[in-house]
C-alpha cells in the first residue's frame, strides 16, 4: 500500500515537474506575451496540480489534503484572473502579437 | 552532494543572482518585480534556515508591502521624470 | 592667617560682584535710559571703593579674606584678599571709579553706549577678579574673561582701524591665552597644586632635578602672561590698540590689561616658582634681561613718534617693564621698587591718557605737531600732563624716581650692576620724548587750527573730563611726596616684601 | 527599587505618546504633546539621577526576561549625563518651537523655508525622536540599541526635509542615505558579535571580552557605521547642509543631540565593550578626530550662511570628542579618568552651548529673513538676547572661561599632559582658537553699527528666553562642575 | 522519499531561476510580470514539496500566502503600475 | 560546506552587493534597493549561524530580531522612497546633486 501510494506520489510529481519546465521553455521561447502567457498560466498550474495531487497522497490528515488542494485552487483562479488582466493591459498598451494585425492603441 | 544542499544552492545562487540583476539594471520597472522576486526568494531561504515564521512576514511585508512602496515610486517616477512617449493608456 | 573676621569671608566675592552686577545689569538697558545707566555705574564704582577701604584696614591689621568654591574634584574658584592682590585692587577699583566718571563725559552723546558701559564694568570685573585669583586656575579663568571683555571696547568705534586693532589684540592675547592654559595644566599636573603660595609651590629639588623641563613650563607661563604685559617681542598689539577710546586706552594701559600681564608675572615669580626656585633656574634671569631690553626699545620707539597716544602706547611697554624687572631681581628692594611701579606708573599713564583724551575730544588735536600753544588754552590739562611726564621721568620727588631709586639700589644690592645703566638711559628717553611735548604745548605758537568743542562754564573742558584728570595728577603729587608714610603704596609694599618675599 | 524601571519605560513611551498627540494637529495638541514629553523626560531625568546616585548602575529587564530574550535596560551616570542633557535642551527647543513656527502656519511657497509642513510635523517628528534618543541612552543590549538609532535616524532625517526647498529636500535625503548606510553597516557587526557569542546584552558581551578577528572586524564595521552617523571626519560631508537647511530648533536638535546618539553607542562600544580596543585603533579615533577640529574649524572660516557655519562648528566640535579616546587609553596604561570626565563633559556642553547657538542665529535669521553672515549686523542691539546667547554659546564653544567648555578642555588638556601626549595638547589649544576665530567672526557683524537695512520682524519673546536659557546653563557648566562629573564618573572607566 | 522530494524542489527553483531570464529580457511589462506568475505557481509547489520533505505543515500555510500575494502583487501591478511599455531611466554616470 | 554555512557565505555576499551598489548607482531608488539588500544579507548571517545552544533548535532570537528588522526595513523603505519621490519633485531627478551643486548659487 505505501509503496503504490509512493510510487504514485512519484509518478505524480515528476510529472507536475515537467509540466513545470515546460511552462518555463514556453516562457522562455515563445515568440510574444501573448503566447507566454498562454505557456505560463495553463503549463505550470497544470503541473501544479500533478505536484499538488502527489502530495496529497502523502499528506498526514486530511485538513492537510484539502489545503492542499484550496492553495491550488485559488492559484489556478488567480492565474485565470491575471493572465486575463495582462493579455488585455498588453493589449491596450499596444504590445505587438507575431504574426498578428497591427495593433492599435 | 545531497538534494538539500542543492536545493539550498540552487536559492542561494537564485538569491544572489536575483540582487545582482536588479541592482545593475536600469529599467525600474524590471529592478521592481525583480525585488518582489527576491523577496519571495528569500521567503524560501527563510523556510531553509528554519524559520517559516519568518517567511509568512517576509513575503507579507519584504516582498509584497515593500514591492508595493517600490510600485509607486516606480510610477510617480515615471510620470515625473520624463515625459512620455506614449499615451498613457489608462 | 585665614579669615578671623565673621562673615567677612565673602568680601573679595563681593568686590568682584560690585562691579559684574552692574555689568549685567547695563547689558539689560536701552539706549536712552542714561540716567539709570549712570546710576549703576557710579554705584558700583563707589560700593566697589568703600569694599576695597574695608579690605585694606583688614589686611593691614593682618586678616586675610579667602573665599573658595569648588568647580571641579580638586580645582577651585578662589579669591584671596592679601597684601599683593590689595595693591592691585585698590589701584583698580580706585581707577575705575575715576574713568567710569571720565568715560561717561567723554562718550556723551556717542552711540552703543549701553554696550560699553556694560563691558567696562565686566571688564574692570575681570581686573579685580585676577588681581584677587588665589590660585592659577582662578587667575587664568579671569585673564581670559578680561580678554573677552575687552574687545567690544576694543572694536568699540567699529571703523575698521578699531576693528583692525581687535583683531590684533585677540590674535596676540588669545594666543597667549591658549598658551597660559595649556602651561596651567601642565603646571597643574607637574606640580600637583596651583594656589598661589608666598614662596613658590615648586619643589626646588624637583626643580633642581630636571631644570629644562621647568624651564620650559616656566616660559609657558611667562609667553601667556608677557603678552598682556607687553614684553618685547609679544608687544605688537598695544600700541594698535591706542585706535580704542581715550578711556579704553586708559583702562587698557593703566588699570586692566596690560597690568594683569605685569601682575601675571609677579605672581609667576613669587607665589607659584618662587623668587627662589626662579632664580636657580635662571628664570628669573632672563624675566630681567627681557625686561631690561624692553625698557629701552619701548623708550627707543617713543622717539619722534608723531601721534600722541602712540607715543604713550610705546611709552608703556617700556616703563610697565620696570614691574618685571624689580621682580626678577632679587632683593627686597628691588622687588618694593617693582611692585610700587604697578601702582606709580598706572596712575601716571592714565593721567597722561586722560589729557590726551581731554585734547583731542575738546581740540581734536591729537598728534604732538598740532599741540603747540595748547597751555594757553588748557592750562590745567598741560599742567597734569606736565606732572605725569615729569613723573615718568622719574624727577624727584615724584613717584617715577620713587621707583627707579629702589629698583637702582635693590639692583646693586643684587649684584646687578647692569640695570643702573639701563635706569638711566631709559629716563633720559623718557625726557627725550615726553619733554619736547610739554615744550610744544607751553612755548610754541599755535600752527594748526583747532576745532574748539567749547568750554564748561569756566572750566576749559567739560568737569566730568577735567575732574578725573585733576584728581589723578593730584594722586600722583601725593603719592610721590607722601611715599614715606606706611599707607602709601610705597608703604604697602614695603609690608607685602615684609610678609611675603622674606 | 525606586521607581526607575518605570521613569525608564516612560522616558520612551511619553514622548511616543506625545508625538501621537501632536500629530492631531492644532496648536493646542501640539503644546500638549510638547509639554508632556518636556515633563515627562525631566522628572525622569531627575529621578533616573536620583536612582543612579543611590544605588549606582541600573539594570532593568522588561517584560519580566532577563537577558538574552528580553528586552535590557542599562543605565549609569553616562547614561542619566545624556538623558538629562536630552531634556534640557530638548526642553528649551520645544518651548521655542512653538515660537518659531507661530506665525509661519500658511506659507508653503519656496522661498519661505518654513512653511505649513513644518508647523505640522515638526512636534510630532521631534517628539518620536526624543523618544527614540531616551531609548538609546537607556538600551542594554545591541539590538535595541540598532532599532532606536534607526528611529532616530528616520525622524532626523525627516525633520531636515520639513523645510520645503530642493536644498532641504536634497540634504535631508542626503542624510538619510547616510544613515540608513551607517544603521546596516552597525547592524552587521551586531550580528557578527552575536554569532559569536550568542548574546546582545552590553554586559555579557563585555564580560565576555570580546577579541579576536570577527569581533573586532565587528567593531570596525559598527565604528565606521557609527562614524558616519556623527558625521566624524572624513564622513562627514553630509553634515553642513543637512544642519543648515532644517528649521532652526530642528538644527538645534541634529546639531546637539542627534549626533551625540550615535557618539554614544560608539563610546559604548569602545569604551564599555571593548575596553579601548587597541591602541591603534583610539588613535586612528584620535587622529580622525585631529582631522575634524582643524577641517571644520577652517571650512567654518569660509562660510557666508550663518547657519551653514553654525553646522561645520559642529563637525569640528564632534572631532573634539574623538580626540577622547586617545587620551582616554594612553599607550600601555590605564585608562585615564579625567579624558572620559572631559570628553563626556564636551559632549554635554557642546550640546547646550551649539542649541543655544542655533536657536539663537533661527531668531537673528527670521528678524532680518536672511541667512547671510553680513546680514545680521546691527542685530546685537535689536535682539540683545538672542545676541548674548549665541555670544554666550561661543564662548562655550570656544572653550572660554567660565564655560562648560572651558572645563572640558581644561580636563581634556589635563588628560593630555598626564599621559605625556603632547600632540593633543597642542591640537586643543589650536582648535580652540580657530573656534575663537570663526565665533568672533559673526559677533563681529553682530556688534557693527549699521542699522538692519529693512523689514526687520520681532520675534516671539519665548524664542529669545529659549535660546538665552541654554547659553547660560552652558556658562553654569563651567562653574559647577563638580556634581555632573561625579555622575559622568558612576559607572564610568576607572570611576 | 525526503530526498526525492527535495531533490523536486531543488529542479522547481532551478526551473524559476530559469524563468527569471525572461524578466530580464522583456521586453513588455507583461513579460516581466510573468514572472510573479511563474513564482507564484512554481513557490507554491517548492513550498508544499517542502512542507512535505521537511515535515514543517506551516509551510502549507506559506504556500497559501504566496498564493495569495502572487495575485495581489500581479494585480497591483497591472493596475497601478503600468505606465509605458518599456521605461527605462537613464542613469547618470 | 554545511547548509547554513552556505547562507552566512550568501548574507556576506548580499551585503557585500548592497554596499557596492548603494555606492556605485546613483539613483535613488536603486540606493533605496541596495540598501534593502544589505538589510537582508545581515538577517540571513544572523539566522544562519545559531551561536546559543544546541544548532538543531530553532534560537529564538535572532528570529524575533529578524522580524523587528524587516518592519524597521519597511517603514525606512517607505520614508527613503517618499523622500526620493520629493527630491524629483523639488529637482525634477531622481539623482542627489554634487555636493555645492546648490550651494554655488548663493
Amino acid at each position: 500500500m505505501d509503496l503504490t501510494l509512493d510510487l504514485l506520489t512519484y509518478g505524480l510529481v515528476v510529472m507536475g515537474a515537467f509540466f513545470f519546465v515546460a511552462g518555463t521553455a514556453g516562457v522562455l521561447r515563445f515568440p510574444d506575451v501573448y503566447c507566454r502567457l498562454h505557456a505560463v498560466t495553463k503549463a505550470d498550474n497544470l503541473g501544479l496540480g500533478f505536484v499538488a495531487l502527489g502530495l496529497a497522497l502523502q499528506a498526514p490528515d486530511w485538513a492537510a489534503r484539502v489545503q492542499i488542494l484550496l492553495t491550488w485552487l485559488l492559484v489556478l483562479a488567480a492565474a485565470a484572473t491575471v493572465c486575463h488582466l495582462l493579455g488585455r493591459s498588453s493589449l491596450h498598451g499596444g504590445v505587438p502579437a507575431v504574426g498578428g494585425k497591427e495593433v492599435r492603441s | 552532494m545531497s538534494p538539500a544542499l542543492v536545493l539550498d544552492g540552487v536559492v542561494v545562487g537564485l538569491l544572489l543572482a536575483l540582487a545582482l540583476r536588479l541592482l545593475v539594471t536600469r529599467d525600474l520597472f524590471e529592478a521592481t518585480v525583480l525585488f518582489v522576486a527576491y523577496g519571495l526568494t528569500l521567503a524560501l531561504a527563510w523556510v531553509r534556515v528554519g524559520a517559516p515564521d519568518l517567511a509568512l512576514a517576509e513575503a507579507a511585508l519584504g516582498a509584497g508591502v515593500t514591492g508595493a512602496l517600490f510600485l509607486n515610486a516606480y510610477k510617480r517616477l515615471s510620470r515625473e521624470v520624463e515625459q512620455p512617449t506614449e499615451e498613457d493608456p489608462s | 592667617m585665614t579669615s578671623a573676621l565673621l562673615g567677612w569671608e565673602a568680601l573679595p566675592l563681593a568686590v568682584v560682584l560690585t562691579s559684574f552686577v552692574p555689568g549685567v545689569g547695563i547689558m539689560f538697558l536701552r539706549e536712552e535710559q542714561r540716567a539709570l545707566r549712570t546710576t549703576f555705574n557710579l554705584t558700583g564704582a563707589v560700593a566697589k571703593v568703600i569694599l576695597v577701604g574695608f579690605m585694606l584696614r583688614g589686611v593691614a591689621l593682618g586678616f586675610t579674606y579667602e573665599w573658595h568654591f569648588e568647580v571641579l574634584p580638586g580645582l577651585e574658584l578662589s579669591l584671596v584678599g592679601d597684601a599683593l592682590a590689595l595693591l592691585f585692587v585698590s589701584l583698580s577699583a580706585g581707577l575705575w571709579l575715576v574713568t567710569t566718571l571720565y568715560a561717561i563725559g567723554y562718550l556723551e552723546g556717542s552711540p552703543n553706549r549701553t554696550r560699553f558701559f556694560s563691558f567696562f564694568s565686566l571688564c574692570v570685573t575681570a581686573t579685580t577678579g585676577l588681581a584677587m585669583a588665589g590660585d592659577l586656575f582662578t587667575f587664568v579663568l579671569f585673564y581670559e574673561a578680561l580678554t573677552w571683555t575687552t574687545y567690544p571696547l576694543v572694536v568699540h568705534r567699529g571703523s575698521e582701524a578699531a576693528i583692525a586693532a581687535g583683531r590684533r589684540y585677540l590674535i596676540y592675547t588669545l594666543t597667549a591665552g591658549a598658551v597660559l592654559v595649556v602651561g596651567a595644566v601642565w603646571f597643574h599636573v607637574e606640580v600637583g597644586t596651583v594656589s598661589f603660595t608666598a614662596g613658590g609651590v615648586v619643589d626646588a629639588a624637583a626643580a633642581d632635578a630636571d631644570p629644562g623641563r621647568y624651564l620650559l613650563l616656566f616660559g609657558l607661563l611667562l609667553a601667556g602672561m608677557g603678552v598682556k604685559a607687553a614684553l618685547f617681542p609679544v608687544h605688537g598689539w598695544l600700541p594698535v590698540a591706542m585706535a580704542a577710546p581715550a578711556p579704553v586706552s586708559a583702562l587698557l594701559h593703566a588699570v586692566a590689561v596690560v597690568k594683569a600681564g605685569a601682575f601675571g608675572v609677579v605672581r609667576l615669580l613669587h607665589s607659584l616658582f618662587g623668587i627662589e626656585v626662579a632664580g636657580t633656574l635662571g628664570a628669573s634671569g632672563v624675566v630681567a634681561a627681557l625686561a631690561g631690553f624692553t625698557i629701552v626699545y619701548g623708550s627707543v620707539r617713543a622717539l619722534g613718534q608723531d601721534d600722541l597716544k602712540r607715543l604713550l602706547a610705546f611709552s608703556t611697554v617700556s616703563q610697565l617693564s620696570y614691574i618685571a624687572l624689580g621682580v626678577a631681581i632679587l632683593t627686597p628692594m628691588a622687588q618694593a621698587g617693582g611692585l610700587v611701579h604697578l601702582v606709580h606708573q598706572g596712575i601716571m599713564k592714565i593721567t597722561l591718557f586722560f589729557c590726551a583724551g581731554v585734547l583731542a575730544e575738546t581740540l581734536e588735536v591729537k598728534k604732538v605737531s598740532e599741540m603747540g600753544g595748547v597751555a594757553r588754552r588748557m592750562p590745567i590739562t598741560m599742567l597734569a600732563f606736565s606732572v605725569a611726564a615729569l613723573g615718568m621721568i622719574g624727577l624727584p620727588p615724584l613717584p617715577g624716581f620713587l621707583s627707579k631709586l629702589y629698583l637702582g639700589i635693590g639692583a646693586l644690592e643684587a649684584g646687578a650692576g647692569w640695570v643702573v645703566p639701563v635706569l638711566l638711559a631709559s629716563s633720559l628717553l623718557n625726557a627725550a620724548y615726553f619733554l619736547p611735548v610739554i615744550r610744544t604745548a607751553y612755548l610754541d605758537d599755535r600752527t594748526t587750527s583747532w576745532v574748539d568743542q567749547g568750554r564748561d562754564g569756566w572750566l576749559e573742558a567739560d568737569w566730568r573730563l577735567i575732574l578725573p584728570v585733576v584728581s589723578t595728577a593730584v594722586f600722583v603729587l601725593l603719592v610721590g611726596l607722601l611715599g614715606g608714610l606706611s599707607w602709601s603704596p610705597l608703604g604697602w609694599v614695603q609690608l607685602i616684601v615684609a610678609r611675603e618675599v622674606l | 527599587m525606586t521607581g526607575g524601571d518605570i521613569w525608564s519605560v516612560l522616558l520612551v513611551l511619553a514622548p511616543t505618546l506625545g508625538a501621537l498627540v501632536a500629530l492631531q494637529g492644532g496648536g493646542w495638541a501640539i503644546r500638549i504633546g510638547l509639554a508632556l514629553g518636556a515633563a515627562v523626560s525631566a522628572l525622569g531625568s531627575v529621578a533616573l539621577w536620583v536612582s543612579v546616585a543611590q544605588e549606582g548602575v541600573l539594570r532593568y529587564a522588561l517584560g519580566g526576561w532577563g537577558a538574552p530574550l528580553g528586552i535590557e535596560l542599562r543605565i549609569d551616570g553616562f547614561s542619566v549625563a545624556m538623558l538629562a542633557m536630552t531634556a534640557l535642551v530638548g526642553g528649551a527647543v520645544s518651548l521655542y518651537s512653538t515660537g518659531y513656527f507661530r506665525d509661519l502656519l500658511p506659507q508653503s511657497s519656496d522661498e519661505v523655508p518654513h512653511g505649513e509642513r513644518g508647523a505640522r510635523y515638526f512636534a510630532p517628528l521631534w517628539l518620536l525622536l526624543w523618544g527614540a534618543l531616551n531609548g538609546v541612552y537607556l538600551s542594554g543590549d545591541l539590538f535595541n540599541l540598532y532599532v532606536t538609532l534607526e528611529v532616530m535616524g528616520l525622524a532626523a532625517a525627516a525633520v531636515v526635509t520639513l523645510a520645503v526647498t530642493s536644498e532641504a529636500t536634497v540634504a535631508g535625503m542626503r542624510y538619510l542615505m547616510v544613515s540608513l548606510v551607517g544603521s546596516m553597516l552597525f547592524l552587521l557587526g551586531v550580528a557578527l558579535l552575536y554569532a559569536n557569542y550568542g548574546v546582545l546584552a552590553l554586559e555579557s558581551l563585555q564580560a565576555a571580552g570580546p577579541s579576536g578577528g570577527l569581533p573586532v572586524l565587528a567593531l570596525a564595521l559598527m565604528t565606521v557605521g557609527l562614524a558616519a552617523k556623527t558625521a566624524l571626519f572624513p564622513l562627514h560631508g553630509w553634515l553642513p547642509s543637512a544642519h543648515a537647511v532644517a528649521p532652526a530648533p530642528g538644527s538645534a536638535i541634529l546639531s546637539a543631540l542627534v549626533v551625540k546618539g550615535s557618539f554614544y553607542i560608539v563610546v559604548r562600544l569602545w569604551v564599555d565593550l571593548y575596553g579601548g580596543g587597541s591602541r591603534g585603533g583610539v588613535v586612528f579615533l584620535g587622529v580622525m578626530g585631529g582631522a575634524a577640529v582643524l577641517w571644520g574649524s577652517l571650512m567654518c572660516l569660509r562660510q557666508v550662511s550663518l547657519k551653514r557655519l553654525i553646522a561645520y562648528s559642529t563637525v569640528a566640535q564632534l572631532g573634539y570628542l574623538f580626540v577622547m579616546f586617545p587620551l582616554l587609553f594612553p599607550a600601555g596604561g590605564v585608562a585615564n579618568t579625567d579624558a572620559w570626565a572631559g570628553g563626556i563633559y564636551h559632549a554635554l556642553s557642546h550640546a547646550v552651548a551649539k542649541s543655544a547657538m542655533f536657536l539663537a542665529a533661527g531668531s537673528m535669521t527670521v528678524a532680518v529673513a536672511k541667512d547671510a553672515i553680513p546680514a545680521i549686523s546691527g542685530t546685537a542691539h535689536r535682539l540683545p538676547m538672542s545676541f548674548l546667547a549665541f555670544g554666550l554659546g561661543g564662548l562655550g564653544l570656544a572653550g572660554i572661561p567660565p564655560s562648560g567648555g572651558f572645563i572640558a578642555k581644561w580636563l581634556l588638556l589635563r588628560s593630555a599632559v598626564e599621559t605625556g601626549q603632547w600632540l593633543w595638547a597642542v591640537l586643543l589649544a589650536v582648535g580652540g582658537l580657530l573656534t575663537v576665530a570663526y565665533v568672533l567672526m559673526v559677533l563681529r557683524y553682530a556688534l557693527e553699527r549699521t542699522e538692519p537695512s529693512e523689514g526687520f520682524q520681532p520675534v516671539p519673546r519665548r524664542m529669545e528666553w529659549a535660546a538665552l536659557g541654554l547659553a547660560l546653563i552652558s556658562v553654569l557648566l563651567g562653574t559647577r562642575a563638580v556634581e555632573v562629573i561625579a555622575l559622568i564618573q558612576l559607572g564610568g572607566p576607572g570611576g | 522519499m525526503t530526498g526525492f522530494l527535495l531533490g523536486t524542489a531543488a529542479f522547481l527553483m532551478a526551473n524559476v531561476a530559469a524563468g527569471m531570464i525572461r524578466v530580464v529580457r522583456g521586453p513588455s511589462p507583461a513579460d516581466r510580470m510573468l514572472a510573479a506568475q511563474l513564482f507564484g505557481t512554481t513557490g507554491v509547489a517548492v513550498l508544499l514539496v517542502l512542507a512535505q520533505a521537511m515535515e514543517e505543515p506551516a509551510l502549507r500555510d506559506v504556500a497559501l500566502v504566496f498564493a495569495l500575494l502572487a495575485v495581489v502583487v500581479s494585480v497591483v501591478f497591472v493596475k497601478r503600475g503600468w505606465v509605458r511599455i518599456s521605461p527605462a531611466v537613464d542613469e547618470e554616470e | 560546506m554545511t547548509a547554513l554555512g552556505l547562507y552566512t557565505f550568501a548574507g556576506a555576499g548580499l551585503f557585500a552587493l548592497g554596499f557596492w551598489a548603494v555606492a556605485v548607482r546613483a539613483h535613488l531608488v536603486w540606493k533605496v534597493f541596495a540598501i534593502n539588500i544589505m538589510g537582508s544579507g545581515v538577517f540571513l548571517i544572523l539566522l544562519s549561524t545559531p551561536a546559543r545552544g544546541d544548532p538543531a533548535q530553532a534560537d529564538p532570537v535572532p528570529q524575533a530580531m529578524v522580524l523587528t528588522g524587516i518592519v524597521v526595513a519597511v517603514a525606512a523603505t517607505a520614508v527613503a522612497l517618499g523622500m526620493a519621490l520629493r527630491v524629483v519633485a523639488r529637482t525634477g531627478r531622481p539623482f542627489l546633486p554634487e555636493e555645492g551643486d546648490l550651494e554655488t548659487r548663493e
